[in-house]
Order: structure tokens, then C-alpha cells, then sequence
């Protein structure tokens, strides 16, 4: 697939820190299953640091990969320092992507973000 | 690591003897075909000779078979060439709502330029019902067209009942796009009843670049690429002899072993359709499950995408298609399976399994082997699984 | 008996290195250019390995190129395609009279749509004057379509005058069919100005099958063929691989040894100009002089009929052709030598000599061997020389 | 050149009894240069008998040929059998010739019809 560069394929082929947080601080969601890309990110948070990030994605290689590199980005970092991550930074870490995917599938930044609004919002309310 | 190649629905390999036939015309017989001296004779007669074994493959005569250099370009000249060429009787099309973009599109900018299009549409098998297509008949109808078989979800149409029914209901000529049936399965014009009819070498075995259009003799059609006298006017430009000579290998190879080629794929795809939905749950197929190309499989995944798919079993050597939105060049959703009513989230899904002459039971069995993992690991990490 | 190809006007020989790099895609890489997996993968890069190879040749960016089937394909592409979509700035068309038939008769068909067409006329040598142009114009035109070198009478335009005249004088878009140029003489969009430009591999040792239309970034065209997404969504059907890379070889070849081959052909081409006008009484070159193609040589021989000479040359191994009304199949005088003004009866004895690649002096010379018997004896059997 | 059959290349190649005859009894052409094929006929008649034909043409393969078999039918032949000579049985003599040269180049058996007339008005004048 040519299309995708090595980075991409290895963050497609081996996705790190897959799956979900059952008691995560929080959860956000971007994208939809009829644009084909959709995801989910879960954050585990202690005294503003990103301990763990988790997520599932429905969607194709690129969508994956985005995932997969974001939860990489993210983990270990402070909220800030991950609200700063945008979905560029993320084509960048990922050697590039394909144009066309470059709108639809790069959407883990969001999705990450949103979890960190939802902690947020539910640590005001708390 | 097997390698299975399950997309001959994307296009075929040429077979030897095409691509052997092909050779002198790249080499010493370079020569144009309009050329009165020797080195027009052998590229005419080899253009000539494509024609009559094009012409034997679909029940016509070869003075009804025109060249073109794909069947985008053949639909496109009878679309457009039966529109513009008789806009004085009408400026009304109508198309199924399954037909091939170089149909749809081809009709949409008809529209453009003041015609009007209905769409008919299809069942949940995508299959076109002949009493729609009487409905959308108009006094100023002037061509239906309706697909043979879809390559997308490997439906046939009932394409001799419709011809009939236009035939008797109007005054409109008839097309079909024969693109993915042409050299797979039986295709005579006459039983067919058609006035046009258009085939691509690429899909069974021929070479690229070579595909035909059957015009009925006296049918009104104004060319798409006009210029000079080759195809009798029809269609101008220097012949592209190597092509069409390998063009016409392949149908003579077609009309010879269609038969055994059938015989031999209808039962790997049942078997592999009957694998592929009972060993894996929420998997659909698409299309109707006996009216279908030989060697045809389409299914829906359920809760997973498509492209994912085709990365993972890439890397297990099998290569295949997908009508999903990410695969789509256009990123749009497939209109084929918008219109047989599949929710578009369940579209992406899509995966399509097109098998040929070099395909085995052993292929079917490995892609059972391969499968169901990557189907396991996809849903595992999908939020839409998890949900369900 | 020596074998003498002078007809390299109608089609040349594919090189050795096209050939060889047409194969593979023939062979094992035979998959579709669209493919997600790995049998697209070479097919997709041969594709855009040719289209900056293609793009290199003229000048342009490779996402300015656009491949076709033919020159005829890309010149009807570019009169209809500019025309229809541009149809709410105005329906006015210019062409010159000397223009190929597949932009002359794509003109026409535009007239039945509505257009209405201007042919600028030509002066002796078959060359336009820009002036006739530029009265040409007006506010509603859409595109002007001048040649750059015509392939009858092998005169050369001035066609970056003319564009230059368009542009300041007009709003239409500027098209030229350099068929005849690109990859046998500079061809430099920029340096040019025009807005589109065709050109067709099987001229310039490419092969058969493979045209390309450059379009300008920014120019609006509608698809002649509508369908997928090949092509940027401007020219559906499936790639036809093996062609497209033949011709990025033959592009590649020619930007290379252009030069040479101008230098090797000129000489050729005036030597046997020199030689036919002298030896030879009433003969008459057509076309400019010097402003012609490297390699092109035609002649009116009085009182003769063309299709009788080319018979003759060709016992003696000659390979040639004429524009007599005898030689067209569509039995029609040859509209480019009516331009000219040269009456009917004398322009049935134009012959055409084209020179390439392999033409030596000794071709030159052996022609000039057989060809005055030739011409003496059909005189002798002429009524016209006997009255003269 | 496939498109013509071996008769009429040996009859092009080869013409029987071209040329003019100074002292004709008939003469009568056919066709223009404009249209690129012209004949002129030549006969000599002794006692209604066509003892010589001869002709010039101008024109294609085809043209030439026809001329030639013409020549060759003619000779010998009564006036009223030359007159039966149609252009068809030209064609068919010359084992066929290309469709699209059947009108234009296929003018000599008219071009020796309008000699034979030619000679008659002569005779009927003198
Ligand atoms: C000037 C010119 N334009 C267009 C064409 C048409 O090219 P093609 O035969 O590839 O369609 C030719 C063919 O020789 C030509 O000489
Ligand atoms: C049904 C159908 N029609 C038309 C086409 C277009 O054919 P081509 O790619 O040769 O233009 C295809 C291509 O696969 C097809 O499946």
C-alpha cells in the first residue's frame, strides 16, 4: 500500500494502547461510522498528567494509525501539553498522509481533546 | 504466505496468448492501419480480424462492432451519442440507479446540457424491475440504459425482459453495458434484444486500452471523438492495433472456454459465500445470491471498514476490493449500495471478493483461514462493536 | 530491393526501449492503477512515472496532463470539452481551415450543439496570420484552436503569436494540436502560452493508444469521457498502463535526442526537397518552405494521380502517402490542400514523403533513383500531359 | 495493397494497349481530374469490328486498371458487344475491385461507349 508511509503501516499493523478505560476520567468522541472513521478515546488523569490513554477506532488504516499515534503523543503528557497536539502534529509524526485522508481520517487529535473536555467539565461539576 | 489475488473484478491479467498476439504490432508491424502500402496490410487485417471474433463473441455482425479504448468510453459514446444524435425526437434518458459512474455520469451531464434522466430504481438485491422501467417510458424517451451485471454487488439484470418491454413500450433505443459480463457469461445481442451494447477487454483477459461498442445496424448516433475515417467515421483515431489484435484473442479464448470457466467458478463462489456467512456472523451479502457474475462475492461486515480489511489481508497476500467510502478515490459513498438501501455506516463495511481462472478451492479455504482473525481483531478494537 | 519507410507521418515505430517497457505491465504487473493493493502498486507509479516524463517534455507540471487514447481523443476533448463548459461566457469558436480533422469535424459538431464556428483561412504556405486571428475574435468566444504544425503540408505556426494575440485580445482559452510537434520539435507550453495542448505517442516512436491533453491549472473543461475517477475525475475508463508508460519512454527519448534527430532529418529533408523540385518539371512543394517539420517533405506533381504513384513507389519498396481524393477513404479532396488554394485536379497529385529515425541518404538517394521513371510513365499514360 | 486483387495489380502494373491512336474513328472520355480519375478512348472500326482501342488515363490503381481490361475486352468485339460491356463485368473481370472505388474509378467501359458513340455521329454526319 503506497499510499501510506512506513510509520503509518507500523502504527496500523501493531496499534499501541488499543482498547478502553473502564473508569476513565474521560471520554470523548469524534467522527462517524457513515464517513467510515470514528473514534474513541478514554484518559486516565493524575494531578494533570495524562497516565493513560486508550481508545477504539472504526475506520480505515490512516484512522487507525492517527489513533495509535496520538495515544503515543498523549500518554505521560500534562493536559496542556496535549490540548497543544493537533491533528497536523500528527500527520507530521506519522511521516505524512495520503491528502485525501488527511481531512477525514486524521481525527484522533479531536477525539482526544474532547476526552479531555469531558474530564474537565466533570471535574468543574465534581 | 499464500498470494491470492481475489480483485478480477478490478481487471484480469491478459492471458499469454494475448499478450503474444499483441507483440508484432508493437514491433514490425508498426504500420496504420490506414495505410495503402504493406506496412498498413497485416495491422488492417489484424483490426479486421479482432472485429469478426468480437463480433462472434456477442452474436453480431463485425460491421456492428466499433472500438474504443475502454468501457467508460463505450458507455459514454452510446449515451451521449443516441442523446445528442436524436435530441429533435426527445431529450429524455433513463438509467438505473446501479449503472456504472461512466453511465450515471455520463447521463448527469446530459442533464447539464438540457436533457432530463430518470433513475430507476433496484430491489434489495439491486436487481432493476422491468415494470419501473416501463414506468419511466416517455413518448420522449430516447434511450434506456441498464446495466447486464453490476461489478459491485455481481447482480444480473433481467436485461432480455427489459429490452422487450422498451421495446414494445416506446420508441427508445436500448444500451446496456455489458463491461462486467461480456466474455464471463453468455452475451448475444439478438436473444438480449438490445440496440447497443458495450464490452471491455480488460475484464476478460484482454488487454487494456481495448474495449468495443455493438451499434445496431441503422441505429442514429452521433460520434463522441470525431475526426477521421477509421471505425467507419464512428470513432476517429490512429487504431490502437496491438490492443484490439489482443482484444480479439481474448474473445475468441472467451467464446471458447466461457463454459468451463463458469463451471469452474460458480462452485468456489458458493463455497466461498457459504463459508464466508456461516462462519463469520454479522456479514451480509450483497447482491442477489444466485443471479450474480460467476465468481462474484460481495459482502457488508458489520461494526468494521473496509480499507482495514484490505490492509490486513494484504498482508496476508490477498488482495481484494472494497466499495467502502475510504477506498473510494472520490470518498463518497459507493451509489450502488446507497441504492439497494444499505445504511451507510453498514456500507463501509464492504468488501468484495472477485475470483477468475487462476483461483482454487485452496484459495477460498486459505482466505477462511486468514479472515476471521482480521474480522476479530478489527471488531475488537471498534467502538461500534463494543456498543452492539 | 531497398526498403524505404517514408511515411513516418502516419505512424512511427514504437523503440526498443518502449517495447520493453510496455511488457511488465502486459505481464505479472498487470493489476489496476486504482488497486489498494499490491498488484496496483507499480501499475499506479508507471502512470505517474509517465505523466512527469510527459510533463517534462512540454514544460508543464505532471498534474497538468491528462492522458488519452489518441490525439484525436485529446483534440475533441479539448474543442467540446472547452466549449460546453464555458457555454454561459458564449457559444463562438475559431479554428483554422487547416486544422486536423478530429478538431475540424469536433468544430462541426459543436455548430449542431448551437456554436458557431470561425475558420481562419491560411495564406499559400498554409500559414495563419495571427491578424486573421485576432479579427476573428470576439466577446463571446470561448476557445481558439490553431494547430502547430500541420501534418499534410508540414507548416509550422506561429502559434505563440497567436496566443500571445488571443490572450490580449480575448478571454478565450487557446488551444493547440501539436501532434505533429511534441517530441519531434521543442514544445514549451510556457514559452507557447497556450492554455491546452495535444499530443499522441505513436508520432514520436511511443505507441499506439496513448495521447495525453496538457490543460492549464485553473482551466475549466468538461470530461468528453465522464465515469470514475481516473485522471483526476477528467478521463474515466481504466488506465491503459502498458501504453502510458511506453509513452513516458518515448517522451523521455525525445527530450533527449531531439536535437540530434532534428539535425540528422533537416539536412535529409532539404536534400530531397532539392533533388525532387529540380530534377523533377512540374512539381511544386506544399506547405512553408522552411518553416516545416524536420523530415517532411510533400509535393502536387502535375497531371499524375497520387494513389498511382504510391502503388509504383511501393513495387520498388517505397512506403508513402498521399492526400489525393483517390487515397482518402473517404474519397473527399483533402480539405488542407483546398485551404491552400490549390485546384482540385493538382492537388490529386500531392504525395507525401515523411522522414525519421531511420532514414538515411541513401534512402534520399534511392528514391530519387525510382521516382522520376515512376512519374514519366504515369505521364505518359496521362490525357492531361498530352494536352499540355 | 491488399485492398486490390491480383488481376487488377497485374492489370495496373502491366496495362495492356495504352496510348493514343492519331488517326482514331472514335474518341470519347469520361471522368475529371477533379475527381482524380479520367480516361480518354481511342477505336478504330473496320466493319463494325473495334480492330484497335487504346486509351490514356489519369487516375488511381483502380482507374488504370479498368482502363486496361476494358482495352482488352473491347478489341476484336463487334461495336454492339462492346456497347453490352458494362462496368460491372469490368469489375467482375477483374475479380472485383474495393468497394468504394466501384463508382469513381470504374468509368471505362463508359468512356469506350461514348468513343463508339463518337464514331457514330461521325458516321451518320459523314
Ligand atoms: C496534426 C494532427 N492532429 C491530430 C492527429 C490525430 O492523431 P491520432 O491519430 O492519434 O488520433 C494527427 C494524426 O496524425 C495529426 O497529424
Ligand atoms: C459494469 C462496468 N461498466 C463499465 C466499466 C468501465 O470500464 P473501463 O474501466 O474499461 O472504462 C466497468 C469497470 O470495471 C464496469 O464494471
Amino acid at each position: 500500500m503506497p499510499t501510506y508511509s512506513e510509520k503509518v503501516m507500523d502504527h496500523f499493523a501493531n496499534p499501541r494502547n488499543v482498547g478502553e478505560i473502564e473508569d476513565a476520567d474521560g471520554v470523548g468522541s469524534e467522527g462517524n461510522p457513515v464517513c467510515g472513521d470514528m473514534m474513541e478515546f478514554y484518559i486516565k488523569v493524575d494531578d494533570g498528567l495524562l497516565t493513560d490513554v486508550k481508545y477504539k477506532t472504526f475506520g480505515c488504516g490512516a484512522a487507525i494509525a492517527c489513533s495509535s499515534m496520538v495515544s503515543e503523543m498523549a500518554k505521560g503528557k500534562t493536559l496542556e501539553e496535549a490540548k497543544g497536539i493537533t491533528n497536523r502534529d500528527v500527520a507530521a509524526e506519522l511521516e505524512g498522509l495520503p491528502k485525501n485522508k488527511l481531512h477525514c481520517s486524521n481525527l484522533g487529535a479531536d477525539a482526544l481533546h474532547k476526552a479531555i473536555e469531558d474530564y474537565e467539565s466533570k471535574a468543574r461539576e465534581g | 504466505m499464500r498470494d491470492v489475488y481475489f480483485d478480477y473484478g478490478a481487471t484480469t491479467p491478459p492471458r499469454p496468448e494475448v499478450v503474444e498476439a499483441m507483440l508484432p504490432y508493437l514491433k514490425e508491424q508498426f504500420g496504420n492501419p490506414l495505410s495503402l502500402h504493406r506496412y498498413g496490410e497485416a495491422p488492417r487485417e489484424a483490426v479486421e480480424e479482432a472485429r469478426e471474433k468480437v463480433a462472434q463473441l456477442i452474436g453480431a455482425r463485425s460491421n456492428e462492432i466499433y472500438f474504443t479504448a475502454s468501457g467508460s468510453e463505450a458507455n459514454n459514446m452510446a449515451v451521449k451519442g443516441i442523446g445528442l444524435m436524436n435530441q429533435k425526437r426527445g431529450k429524455h434518458l433513463v438509467v438505473s440507479a446501479v449503472e456504472h459512474l461512466s453511465v450515471i455520469n455520463a447521463a448527469q451531464t446530459m442533464e447539464k446540457l438540457g436533457f432530463e434522466v430518470t433513475k430507476v430504481p433496484v430491489d434489495k438485491h439491486g436487481v432493476v424491475d422491468p415494470a419501473d422501467v416501463e414506468k419511466a417510458l416517455r413518448d420522449d424517451t430516447t434511450l434506456v440504459s441498464i446495466m447486464h451485471a453490476n461489478s459491485e454487488i455481481g447482480s444480473i439484470q433481467p436485461v432480455g425482459e427489459i429490452a422487450q418491454v422498451v421495446k414494445e413500450r416506446s420508441k427508445a433505443y436500448f444500451h446496456t453495458d455489458a463491461v462486467a459480463t461480456a466474455g464471463n457469461l453468455p452475451v448475444d445481442v439478438k436473444e438480449l434484444g438490445v440496440n447497443l451494447l458495450s464490452l471491455a477487454g480488460n475484464q476478460f483477459y484482454g488487454p487494456k486500452g481495448a474495449g468495443a461498442l455493438y451499434i445496431k445496424r441503422g441505429t442514429r448516433i452521433m460520434p463522441l471523438i470525431d475526426g477521421g475515417v477509421q471505425e467507419a467515421g464512428r470513432r476517429a483515431g490512429t487504431e490502437n492495433v496491438p490492443a484490439i489484435a489482443g482484444l480479439g484473442v481474448a474473445a475468441e479464448l472467451a467464446t471458447a472456454d466461457m463454459e468451463e470457466r463458469r463451471a469452474q467458478l460458480v462452485p468456489l463462489r458458493d463455497r466461498l459465500i457459504g463459508r464466508i456467512t456461516s462462519e463469520i456472523d454479522r456479514i451480509y451479502l450483497t447482491g442477489h445470491p444466485t443471479q450474480r457474475l460467476p465468481g462474484h462475492v460481495s459482502v457488508v461486515v458489520e461494526y468494521i471498514e473496509g480499507e482495514a480489511m484490505l490492509l490486513l489481508l494484504s498482508m496476508q497476500g490477498v488482495a481484494a476490493s472494497s466499495g467502502s467510502t475510504c477506498t473510494s478515490r472520490a470518498l463518497k459513498a459507493s451509489h450502488v449500495l446507497t441504492a439497494l438501501d444499505i445504511e451507510p455506516g453498514l456500507a463501509n463495511g464492504s468488501l468484495l471478493l472477485t475470483l477468475g481462472r487462476d483461483s482454487s478451492v485452496e484459495d477460498v479455504d486459505y482466505f477462511m483461514e486468514v479472515f476471521p482473525p482480521i474480522v476479530d481483531r478489527l471488531r475488537q478494537m471498534s467502538p461500534l462493536y463494543k456498543e452492539a
